[in-house]
């Protein structure tokens, strides 16, 4: 059978250095795969090309087959390509409840605010609606993301480092959601994340990049086994 | 219809000077300080202004009367730094606020000198003695000279001032990151004074060259302003030099319409111009494409 | 020897009890306590929570009920509750601003009534001047602050509108009526033909493209012959007043008449800020889209949507304002009636149509009330946009957020004078959070963990290792008693691989249906070892917290 | 008033409301030369006497000549100051103030020099009936242009190299309607029109106009500007490359007294003319002594300050003849009917636009009209060369010549 | 102990961003020639401590001593008014996100890190100094830094910080978006500069990174110094990063 979603021999240029030297990835349905490497290894970028931020020199992205390369974020969004960022980023200015209201109208079909309750139901978010979306705390503003893409029941998310600045307890309610999510649901999860133990817990399939290079893919364990793993990212930690 | 190559070169220098003359100071403030500067045009009527007072009291000496013209418009510089940019310039949304701080200025300013000095507008006396200079079919009279060459050498002083000197090293370093600036021990506001001074003084020098263009009066400031701004704008945010191609590109345009076209288009090909340079490079013509990501 | 600790049952003789066992000298547990409360420290004020006034007594459901005709959204926003302390029913307006708004129109309205006689005309006249203007800004704040489009172009569709309705109403002779039409036609020509850069130029250098355009249509309507006609502008359009009304009735109509158009584009300004567009908007700000365009927004479709039907409606506005002044002159165009229009809507405050409203109110009744002040009014203008730019981030009506703003600063602040050392609750939960027994619950935790600390000793361990369970002394007993009382979440336990021969630490987590944490692989060999590993992490952390 | 026994006037002024531009960038000068003049003739008045033994009470306001809502709000100031009349030096976008004193209809003179305004007032004679402009209309610029240069070379100061015209024309609607009424004009004279250069405020450099002059080689230049600063620059260099034995004639901007300084000797010869200018007759001439004794300065204003004067008499005329300044039906129809002698020369203002008439134009009696003045810059001054009638000095030949 | 010279002495310090306190009522003593290594979650207030030395943040309380003058004190507004104060007492701060001049070829650069009279006059030798600890620098000297890879960035701001000769090094986040290799080879630069006089502290997620190369390791956790680190935190911390 065909992937869910495929990056075939992805290649990027940002400021004049080549920062993705030609990535390839795919992801079956209810597939959770992960993808470490040392920082500036281009995994943020990577999924700026895949998510459709930045459009890559050269390559290509489908999704259910459908060639996406050169469709704009917003696009993809529609298609249900769900996409979150590094740094817990949310609308200064909106109250929590405008921000769900926005996401519902973002695009026809409208919802209703029960697909938004249902949503925050599954991320477990529950605060105050007056509340301004910029005085959350960083998994809430995670959270709220998730809630606002959760409640299109998109088939494929996009997390980076969603467990980056929580604590060991936030982690785990974050794994739990995403267990639920791929095992339960059938979302396909392409996971960012630094914190082996989480990828541990979830990841079925582990893929390492270093300097916009795929050096390695298999399980977690495999891959640690991998010298040339070790040499990159791991070198520095023993 | 014919075109007198000379003629335009000629036409299109002189005025490539005077566009030149007034887009730097705008330029420099902007790109240094992060300021739009609206009271610029408040600047260069009060250094004319400052200048007529010391040829009448004073002394009618080209030399005198240009440094009474630099000194006021330092002054006036100073002024405008003090009120629209030290007050203001790490709050947010400095930049419309400071440009409406610096168009209160120039309004309130305006109305003051015109309250002094009254609606009649003043000439110098000439700064470049007396002479005419035969070139083909234009006859460079003494002040116009006098003023292209001064304005060539002010250009290409501040520019090199600009390139080689630690002071003009801290204002680039200052336009492009105040906040790494003060981490390499550059004082933001202490550096916006001396460049407010700097800009302003460039402002007196150009009104007092240009006397006899603009002639002395409250609102003498209008034009060069809008000529200013738009030059600056159009030679791109950050970039002096862009500055001056756009000068020399505005010029050359004024000329060639004034000769083709005729003189009532020209207004309208220089503003059809800078849109158009505007759609081709977003940022200006020296504009410094920089597209920082949020996440 | 002093610290021995003689088991109470030794002399019951059973088997792996020992009957004594060193242990540490005994220590007041009063101790901490009274040396946390001898130091005294001043208290500094942390300033207050959001006030609201409280109406007594019921009818919030009433409020609830009562809704704007055809839509869901309510009339006001009103909260009922129980006062926590006199158990009486309360009301709180959440959101007063539609009560000033009644207010204001009502003033407006009854304005006319109360003129001083001598300026009548003069009054109704600005009047009516204002409420076009307040309208134009209405539009064009809508374009800055919401469209996040920085353009300045707004006068120039006023005046294209007002040109072509008059120049049309003069040569077809248009009747004034069909003059905001074909306002808004030509309104939405231009918008389109304005938007287009605007995808591409951004900030200060698409300001400059549109002032650009601003002085084209200056030069081109002042040299062309059909527009510059001799009298500097456009005149003799269809004006919506009958003619040979007297002075008075026809000012008095007019600004009624204006006053009715600044509401109908103030209906439109809540439309669109208020509906699914502004809020798409408002979700994607300048530079910060990426949330926005995650969730599937596509927001430069809805700014350019946004730039053209204001385009639409200022173009109306120029009709209107032909049929108002039977024509439209160059001035329209003039690039210091455009920065009088942007000093409006900054003193009032960018993006709020009560700021556009404000703004424009205080800069035309200076302008044109005061007209014998002659210079003064401008230098009053002048001072007013500087005073309000240096000391307001957001205009009048930002004032209020500013200053919430300073005062949540300045509570941190005092807080952090007031900061006792220690693992305590941070003043910033003890003043947010509900449950203020949490406070005290903390405080003394501290204490007895401080006290615990003092507990923790080599012989203690030892003691512990020997005897995981059973009898113990009393400083090990204190300690195993506070362990106890922790938590689930993250409280340690062990999971029985193989009851009697493998088992293995793990942590709770605090939840239903959370599985728990393992801690770590290693494998312990027989159940009292095992023990004895949580003891010993447990100390750890107490050690370390 | 015969100043016969000067009694310190009494009881409720007469209030009289000046249109006066004091914060914008267009006209300041000529509205202050208009108050200067309109305030000597008050102190004059109430010095002797007042008008019905009441004195005379000036009421200026501002106004922002260029801008349809600031015309309007300063007509409607004055209407609720309830002025018995309203002077008005000019204004550039006049018909939206004349609505706004439609009601009102107390007497408006003013001083536009626009035709498109006084046809509107013969296009609605019952609506616009309280509207007098004192002086000509600015079409008799272009058309007695012609006749100026015939009658100059007929005197036989100057003999025109060739007979073609060059006309230099800014946008502005005032200098392109003076354009087209000059190029009808030639056509029936013996001059003939060489070419029409169009030039556009403002202008940074005259090179390219002086090419242009230069390369037509035309025996006369109407320079058809307006802005007073700008003509100087333009004499300054043209003066350094000059077309020889050209005659220029500027179109009323060196009127303003900053012209001659901002010339200085460079002014010498060019020719200009205005159609409201103070005659140096002997009224003129005590008019410009008292002027100058009460506002002493480098150079007077030759045209707006006897406008002001002019009007205030003109005013103070009637409201003495008809006896109740608040019966402004009475008090229109009095100007209308009955002509008015000033510094400036007489206002016949009965017809149906309601200015005053031209002469040599209108009528060929310098009694019966407003002259045309045209100007010589001799010796740093400014002398009437024409009308023969009024005329100070004879056409000098220029530097250039 | 007692003896040597303190370089840096912060007492009760409090910072933070409008509302929000990131640093609670913190303590800490530099002594001259020590290496400093501070680790911490995101978040924590790394950043944010060095910003406080150096003024930058919205607002502050506390003391801080820099080579024994006051240049902490109670600051409520103009985050960086008084910074280039401060570093003219001798700081030198290596910010996180490259805090760079775009614009700039890496020689202006280099050249705008020497300040001070003294340094402007010797800046050849000292630029010198710099390629040889960066020596890739050496063939990048005429580009604008804009251009550079995120190392070659890093690379530059430290040796911008290293231009002038300041008595406190604050380094944020060395290695951070750097490649291992490149990573390592910098704190290995970081290493070896010789600190006579002067002291340097590192902040660093990456604990191992710093293990066993500087003097003192400290936590850092919600804004407060977790005391000398013991081998049990260094545990603790390796588990959470
Ligand atoms: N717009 C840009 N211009 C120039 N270089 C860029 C740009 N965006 C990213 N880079 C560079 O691309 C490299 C990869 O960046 P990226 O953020 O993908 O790394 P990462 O793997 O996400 O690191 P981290 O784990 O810290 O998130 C970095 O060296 C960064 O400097
Ligand atoms: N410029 C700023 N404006 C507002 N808040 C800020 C700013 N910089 C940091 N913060 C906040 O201060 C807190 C501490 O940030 P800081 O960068 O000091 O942590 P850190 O330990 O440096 O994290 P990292 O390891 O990612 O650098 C964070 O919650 C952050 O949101
Ligand atoms: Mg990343
Ligand atoms: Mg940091």
């Amino acid at each position: 059978m065909t992937a869910l979603f495929e990056g075939r021999d992805i290649k990027l240029e940002l400021g004049g250095r080549e920062i993705l030297k030609g990535i390839s990835l795919s992801v079956e349905k209810g597939e959770v795969m992960g993808i470490i490497g040392p920082n500036g290894a281009g995994k943020t970028s990577l999924f700026e090309v895949l998510s459709g931020r930045i459009f890559p020199k050269s390559g290509q992205v489908t999704f259910k087959g459908q060639d996406v390369t050169s469709l704009p974020l917003f696009k993809r969004a529609r298609l249900g390509i769900g996409r979150t960022y590094q740094t817990p980023l949310v609308p200064d200015e909106l109250k929590v409840g405008e921000v769900l209201k926005a996401a519902r109208q973002a695009y026809l079909p409208y919802l209703t605010s029960h697909d938004a309750e249902w949503g925050l139901d599954l991320v477990n978010l529950h605060v105050d609606f007056d509340q301004y979306a910029r005085e959350l705390e960083t998994l809430n503003r995670r959270k709220l993301l998730l809630a606002c893409l959760l409640m299109r029941r998109p088939p494929l998310l996009l997390l980076d480092e969603p467990a980056a600045g929580l604590i060991n307890s936030e982690v785990d309610e974050l794994d739990h959601l995403m267990r639920k999510l791929s095992k339960e649901m059938g979302v396909s999860i392409i996971i960012v994340e630094h914190r082996m133990e989480l990828l541990e817990m979830i990841a079925d399939r582990v893929m390492v990049m270093d300097a916009g290079e795929q050096i390695a893919e298999g399980t977690l364990a495999s891959v640690l086994a991998n010298p040339q793993v070790h040499a990159a990212y791991f070198e520095n930690v023993e | 219809m014919d075109i007198d190559i000379g003629f335009v070169a000629i036409t299109a220098v002189t005025l490539a000077c005077i566009y030149g003359t007034l887009a730097i100071g705008v330029s420099i403030t902007w790109s240094s300080l992060g300021l739009i500067n609206m009271s610029y045009g408040f600047t260069f009527a009060t250094a004319g202004y400052g200048a007529w007072l010391v040829s009448e009291y004073i002394s009618s000496l080209g030399p005198v009367v240009i440094l009474g013209g630099i000194l006021t418009g330092a002054l006036v510089g100073v002024l405008v730094c003090a009120v629209a940019f030290i007050p203001i310039h790490d709050k947010p949304n400095f930049t419309v606020r400071g440009l409406i701080a610096s168009l209160a200025l120039s309004l309130i300013g305006t109305q003051a000198l015109l309250y002094f000095f009254g609606p009649q507008s003043k000439t110098l006396p000439p700064l470049f003695g007396d002479w005419e200079l035969e070139l083909g079919e234009v006859v460079l009279t003494a002040d116009k000279g006098g003023a292209i060459l001064t304005s060539i050498l002010m250009l290409t002083l501040a520019l090199w001032w600009l390139r080689s000197s630690r002071r003009g090293l801290e204002i680039r370093a200052m336009m492009m990151n105040p906040h790494a600036a003060s981490l390499v021990g550059i004082g933001v506001r202490r550096t916006g004074f001396y460049v407010m001074a700097l800009t302003g003084g460039l402002a007196g020098l150009a009104s007092v060259l240009l006397s006899q263009t603009y002639f002395v009066s409250p609102f003498s400031g209008v034009t060069p302003l809008i000529k200013g701004l738009s030059v600056a704008l159009c030679g791109g945010l950050g970039s002096v030099g862009g500055a001056m191609i756009a000068a020399v590109m505005i010029g050359v345009n004024e000329a060639l319409t004034a000769d083709i076209l005729g003189g009532q288009y020209i207004l309208i090909t220089q503003f059809l111009l800078i849109i158009l340079v505007l759609i081709i490079r977003p940022r200006g013509i020296a504009g410094i494409l920089d597209k920082q990501r949020e996440a | 020897m002093a610290n021995l600790w003689k088991n109470p049952v030794a002399n019951w003789s059973i088997k792996g009890e020992a009957d004594n066992v060193p242990t540490i000298p005994w220590t007041s547990p009063l101790k901490p306590w009274i040396e946390t409360t001898k130091a005294k420290q001043k208290l500094y004020k942390v300033g207050r929570l959001r006030y609201y006034y409280k109406f007594p007594g019921h009818g919030a459901r009433t409020w609830h009920r009562w809704r704007y005709p055809f839509t869901r959204r309510r009339i006001l926003n009103i909260r009922g509750e129980y006062n926590a302390k006199s158990l009486r029913r309360e009301k709180t307006i959440l959101d007063r601003r539609p009560v000033y708004w009644m207010l204001s129109f009502i003033a407006m309205v009854i304005a006319p009534l109360l003129m001083p006689g001598g300026l009548e005309s003069t009054l109704l006249n600005a009047g009516a001047v204002f409420f076009i203007y307040a309208a134009i800004n209405l539009c064009w704040t809508l374009v800055i602050g919401t469209a996040g489009i920085f353009s300045l172009a707004s006068m120039a569709i006023v005046g294209a509108g007002a040109y072509g309705a008059a120049y049309l109403s003069l040569t077809y002779g248009l009747p004034w009526w069909s003059l905001p039409m074909v306002g808004s036609v030509i309104g939405l020509v231009f918008g389109i033909l304005i938007a287009l850069p605007a995808t591409r130029l951004e900030g200060f250098y698409y300001a400059l493209l549109t002032l650009g355009l601003v002085e084209l249509c200056r030069v081109y309507v002042i040299q062309s012959r059909t527009f510059g006609s001799a009298t500097g502008g456009v005149y003799g359009a269809d004006s919506y007043l009958p003619d040979g009304i007297s002075e008075i009735s026809g000012l008095t109509i007019s600004y009624y008449v204006c006053f009715a158009v600044m509401l109908a584009v103030l209906f439109m300004f809540r439309f669109i800020q208020g509906k699914r567009l502004g809020r798409i908007l408002r979700m994607a700000p300048e530079k910060r889209e990426a949330f926005a365009e995650a969730t599937g927004v596509n927001f430069r479709w809805a700014r350019i949507q946004v730039f053209i039907i204001t385009s639409v409606v200022l173009g109306a506005l120029g009709g209107v304002y032909a049929s108002h002044f039977h024509g439209a002159s160059p001035s329209l165009f003039s690039m210091d009636s455009v920065l009088l229009g942007l000093a409006m809507l900054v003193i009032g405050g960018i993006g709020r149509s009560e700021g556009a409203v404000f703004g424009t109110l205080v800069v035309v009744m200076i302008d044109k009330v005061f007209i014998d002040w002659g210079p003064l009014r401008l230098i009053l203008i002048g001072v007013i946009m500087l005073s309000v730019v240096l000391f307001l981030k957001g205009g009048v009506f930002g004032i209020k957020q500013q200053f919430r703003a300073w005062r949540n600063k300045k509570k941190s602040e005092n807080r952090s004078t007031r900061a006792e050392k220690g693992g305590e609750m941070l003043p910033e939960e003890a003043t947010e959070t509900h449950d203020k027994d949490q406070i005290f619950l903390r405080r003394f935790d501290k204490m007895q963990r401080d006290y615990l600390k003092t507990l923790v000793s080599e012989e203690v361990i030892e003691e512990h290792r020997r005897s995981p369970l059973g009898q113990h002394s009393e400083a090990l007993e204190r300690l195993l008693n506070y362990f106890r009382r922790q938590p689930q979440s993250d409280k340690y336990a062990l999971e029985a691989i193989e009851p009697f021969k493998s088992y293995r630490i793990i942590a709770m987590s605090g939840q239903r249906g959370v599985p728990p944490r393992v801690v770590e692989d290693k494998i312990y060999k027989s159940e009292s070892e095992a023990l004895h590993a949580v003891f010993v992490r447990r100390v750890q952390d107490l050690m370390e917290s | 008033a015969d100043g016969a026994a000067p009694k310190k006037p009494t009881g409720k002024p007469i209030v009289l409301g000046l249109t006066i531009s004091t914060t914008a960038a267009a006209g300041v000068a000529d509205h202050a030369d208009h108050m200067n003049g309109s305030l000597l003739a008050q102190e004059e008045i109430n010095a002797n006497g007042g008008i019905l033994g009441r004195p005379l009470e000036l009421r200026p306001v501002d106004v922002d000549l260029l801008s349809a809502e600031s015309c309007q709000a300063s007509i409607r100031k004055l209407v609720d100051l309830k002025v018995h009349a309203i002077s008005s030096p000019f204004l550039f976008v006049p018909i939206p103030a004349m609505d706004a004193s439609a009601n009102y209809k107390c007497p408006y003179v003013n001083g536009n020099t626009q035709r498109a305004a006084t046809d509107m007032v013969a296009k609605h004679p019952e609506k616009y009936n309280h509207i007098f402009q004192m002086d000509p209309s600015e079409v008799f610029y272009g058309e007695t242009f012609p006749v100026f240069l015939e009658s100059l070379a007929d005197s036989g100061n100057w003999k025109p190299k060739n007979n073609k015209v060059h006309i230099v024309q800014e946008q502005i609607a005032y200098c392109q309607t003076i354009s087209r009424a000059c190029q009808e004009a030639l056509k029936k004279s013996r001059f003939e029109l060489a070419k029409v250069t169009d030039i556009q405020y403002p202008v940074q450099d005259w090179g390219s106009v002086i090419r242009d002059i230069k390369k037509t080689g035309a025996g006369t230049v109407m320079m058809d500007h307006w802005v007073a600063a700008e003509y100087a620059a333009f004499c300054k260099q043209f003066r350094a490359n000059p077309l020889k034995g050209t005659l220029i004639y500027l179109q009323y901007g060196p009127s303003q007294p900053e012209f001659l300084e901002l010339t200085g000797k460079a002014a010498e010869g060019f020719v200009w003319s205005t159609m409201l200018g103070v005659y140096a007759d002997k009224k003129g001439q005590a008019f410009r002594d008292k002027y100058q004794k009460r506002f002493p300065g480098k150079t007077m204003g030759l045209c707006y300050t006897g406008g002001g004067y002019d009007i205030a008499y003109m005013m103070a005329q009637a409201w003495n003849a008809v006896g109740n300044p608040d019966d402004f039906k009475a008090v229109n129809d009095y100007i209308r009917k009955t002509a008015f002698r000033g510094v400036c020369g007489w206002s016949y203002m009965n017809n149906p636009r309601q200015e005053a008439r031209h002469f040599p134009l209108g009528t060929d009696s310098i009694e019966s009209g407003m002259s045309q003045l045209y100007f010589q810059i001799q010796d740093g001054k400014n002398k009437i060369i024409y009308p023969p009638q009024l005329k100070e000095a004879d056409f000098r030949l220029t530097p250039w010549m | 102990m007692s003896e040597r010279k303190e370089i840096l002495n912060i007492q009760g310090l409090s910072a933070g961003w409008g509302p929000m306190r990131v640093i609670h009522d913190l303590d800490l003593v530099v002594y001259a020639g020590e290496r400093i290594g501070i680790v911490g979650l995101n978040g924590h207030g790394k950043s944010t401590l060095f910003s406080a030395i150096a003024g930058m943040t919205d607002w502050q309380r506390g003391s801080i001593k820099l080579n024994g003058k006051e240049v902490g004190g109670t600051r409520s507004q103009g985050p960086g008014r008084y910074t280039h104060l401060v570093v003219r007492q001798g700081l030198a701060l290596m910010p996180q996100g490259d805090e760079i001049f775009t614009g700039l070829t890496v020689e202006e650069h280099l050249d705008s890190g020497a300040f001070t009279p003294a340094a402007w006059r010797d800046r050849k030798a000292r630029k010198e100094k710099i390629l040889e600890i960066f020596p890739p620098l050496r063939k990048l000297m005429s580009t604008p830094v804009g251009r550079l890879s995120g190392g070659e960035r890093r690379m530059v701001s430290l040796g911008r910080g290293l231009m002038s000769d300041a008595s406190l090094l604050l380094v944020d986040e060395p290695s951070l978006g750097l490649a291992p290799k490149i990573g390592k080879g910098v704190m290995k630069a970081l290493m070896e500069i010789e600190l006579g006089n002067s002291a340097m502290i590192i902040a660093e997620q990456n604990m191992a990174l710093l293990e066993g190369q500087v003097d003192r390791v400290i936590g850092m956790h919600v804004g407060k110094l977790k005391g000398e680190a013991s081998t049990s935190l260094a545990h603790e911390m390796k588990r959470e990063i």
